[in-house]
């Protein structure tokens, strides 16, 4: 078993990476928000995975913090980057 | 052989994001490396068997450490009139390495290849057991009150040192203030769903962070963790647009802020009346101590994270976005 | 040699990535984030040698240290870009003055 | 390898099939609005099947228990998450793909 969990880890870990390519390519600034979504499954998925493996229970502590505090970056970046009070002509395209 | 790779790949992703975030010409792009950046390193303790430490991280790298970058940068942009919302957003000149001479760019990159090599170097002689400290604590840990040894170290063993931390963040709490000061802003109103989701998120929060406090006695947590979650907190609601009244502002918060540090010091001083040395708590009343001052401690991590993020987030922000639009 | 070496081989090289940005750049927001990977690079060292205690029992001291190094990192950093940003308040842009430029 | 071993195995190749398409569909879709749709539901699916995965292992119900529960945060914060990113774009005038 535990080289199952480490294999799914490590594949995760790669389709971390590879999401990581269309954050640093863009196109938008939408895209680049994306990254907070796919960290925040993908991460807590290999967080739990990591706990089975180690058989350490408190790593899913980790986990449940890393779930509910990724939604915070989230929304910093709707809040914070792209104020809705600054609607402008410039970001079409 | 699995655990190498994962190990390996983790190492790599982490140095490539670091590279990326410091070079990449955008701004906003580099501060969304970091963060992934963080995020990971939360995996990279996981895996040296370090969940406290994992635990502060994903509370802080996840939910302060983006959320500040990010209302620094936003508010940056509003000064000096860059437009936030393009797809490049900061194609600043500025952020390209000034062109120093080729020979004094190769000698830093030598000079720093030297210092990596010799670290390795470092590292690599260093005995490959060592208990450092471990046996020390595990013997002392029956007399500290709890059975957490990182909480035992923190609290206990070396209080003075999570004292003087206090203090630390009240300075960076004063230093702040004293470059501008809190602009009392009026309540925005938000959308629906994000209402919906900091209605229900905060309170899972603050029992989350009850959670961590309650559990940092046995296992990993303690007060360090369970602030910072409770800062995240706070952060979410002012993101969605709830401000702290006025009344609020005033003792309350200073009290809130100081309750950490002052606990400290106040025990410190009632150890020294009764057992002769400062922090040095009864063995019996230990654990009892302890809860109380990571209790109070929590409250003021929490209070002084969630007001440096709105110091940063909204000091003169009404003043420079307004009027300056082309 | 156990996988908490590739970790303090992968701290050492944020350490240097981060001093070298630090001297590259002129920007200060970059020079903050160079800051915080020298601290991450630090902490990973540290925990990484706590670990050669053996598989079961890691030194906790270490770790105490890097929890609160870590929350001291991040309040440091609210300072700085306080500071970044009155200085781009005063000055207009968020850049420190070249030396050979006035 | 138990019988609980297999379905846990079975759900863990499930999972990751579903996180490889999100991925893929994050890399390859045209707009962010498909994007951020591939990337929101494949990979809240994956995670949820590798929670189920990771459930049947657990050592107590209360243990299972946790692990739902995590994965219940997800789902709702990965949601609102997702309609706020999608709103905005929109309100910012984001366009949308049409073929």
């Amino acid at each position: 078993m535990q080289t199952l969990y480490f294999a799914l880890a490590l594949f995760l870990l790669l389709n971390l990476c590879a999401g990581m390519w269309r954050v640093l390519r863009g196109p938008t600034t939408a895209d680049r928000m994306l990254s907070a979504q796919l960290f925040g499954t993908t991460v807590v998925a290999i967080l739990l995975l990591l706990a089975q493996a180690s058989d350490s229970p408190a790593l899913r502590d980790v986990a449940l913090v890393f779930a509910l505090l990724a939604a915070v970056t989230a929304v910093a970046f709707v809040q914070r980057v792209w104020p809705e009070d600054k609607e402008s002509e410039r970001d079409r395209g | 052989m699995l655990q190498w790779a994962f190990d390996t790949m983790l190492g790599f992703g982490l140095l490539w994001l670091a590279w990326r975030a410091l070079n990449s010409s955008d701004l906003f792009k580099a501060i969304v490396l970091f963060i992934a950046f963080g995020l990971l390193m939360a995996l990279a303790w996981v895996r040296l068997n370090a969940p406290d430490v994992a635990l502060a991280e994903a509370a802080i790298g996840a939910g302060l450490t983006g959320a500040l970058l990010l209302a620094a940068l936003a508010r940056l942009g509003a000064m000096t009139d860059q437009n936030v919302s393009g797809a490049s957003a900061y194609p600043v000149p500025s952020a390209q390495p000034p062109a120093g001479s080729h020979f004094s760019r190769g000698l830093l990159i030598l000079l720093l290849s030297a210092s990596v090599a010799g670290m390795a170097y470092a590292i690599w002689s260093l005995p490959s057991y060592a208990t450092g400290l471990s046996m020390d604590v595990a013997a002392h840990l029956d007399d500290s009150g709890v059975g957490n040894p990182v909480t035992a170290v923190l609290l206990n063993f070396r209080g003075y040192d999570t004292m003087l931390e206090m203090m630390v963040l009240l300075l960076a709490v004063l230093g702040v203030w004293s470059l501008g000061g809190l602009q009392q802003q009026p309540e925005k109103p938000v959308a629906a769903v994000l209402e919906t989701l900091s209605r229900f998120l905060t309170p899972v929060f603050i029992l989350a962070a009850a959670y961590l406090l309650w559990v940092g006695a046995d296992a990993p947590g303690g007060a360090f963790q369970a602030g910072s979650v409770l800062g995240a907190a706070g952060v979410l609601l002012l993101l969605s647009g709830w401000r702290p009244r006025v009344r609020l502002m005033q003792w309350p918060l200073r009290l809130a802020l100081t309750a950490g540090a002052g606990a400290f010091i106040l025990l410190g001083l009632l150890t020294l009346l009764l057992e002769k040395q400062f922090l040095t708590y009864p063995v019996a009343q230990a654990g009892r101590m302890i809860l109380l001052l990571e209790s109070l401690a929590t409250v003021s991590i929490a209070v002084t994270l969630a007001i440096l993020f709105l110091s940063v987030s909204s000091g003169h922000k009404e003043k420079s976005g307004k009027g300056e639009k082309k | 040699m156990t996988n908490a070496f590739l970790y303090a081989l992968a701290g050492s090289g944020l350490f240097v990535l981060g001093l070298h940005a630090l001297v590259m750049h002129a920007h200060v927001l970059r020079k903050i984030l160079a800051i915080n990977v020298m601290g991450s690079g630090v902490f990973l060292i540290l925990v990484a040698l706590a670990r050669r205690s053996g598989e079961t029992t890691t030194d906790p001291v270490p770790h105490a240290m890097v929890i609160t190094g870590i929350v001291v990192a991040v309040s440091a950093t609210a300072l700085a870009l306080a500071l970044m940003l009155k200085l781009a308040e005063k000055s207009g842009q968020a850049v420190l003055p070249d030396k050979h430029g006035d | 390898m138990t019988a609980a071993d297999y379905v846990t195995a079975c759900l863990f190749i499930l999972g990751g099939i579903f996180f490889f398409a999100g991925t893929a569909g994050l890399l390859r879709f045209p707009d962010v609005y498909t994007r951020l749709h591939a990337l929101t539901k494949a990979d809240n699916v994956g995670l949820g099947l590798i929670v189920a995965g990771l459930a049947l292992q657990a050592e107590s119900w209360l243990a299972a228990g946790k692990l739902l529960l995590i994965w219940l945060l997800v789902l709702f914060a990965g949601a609102c998450v997702a309609h706020l990113v999608a709103r905005r774009a929109l309100r910012k005038g984001t366009r949308i793909w049409t073929e």
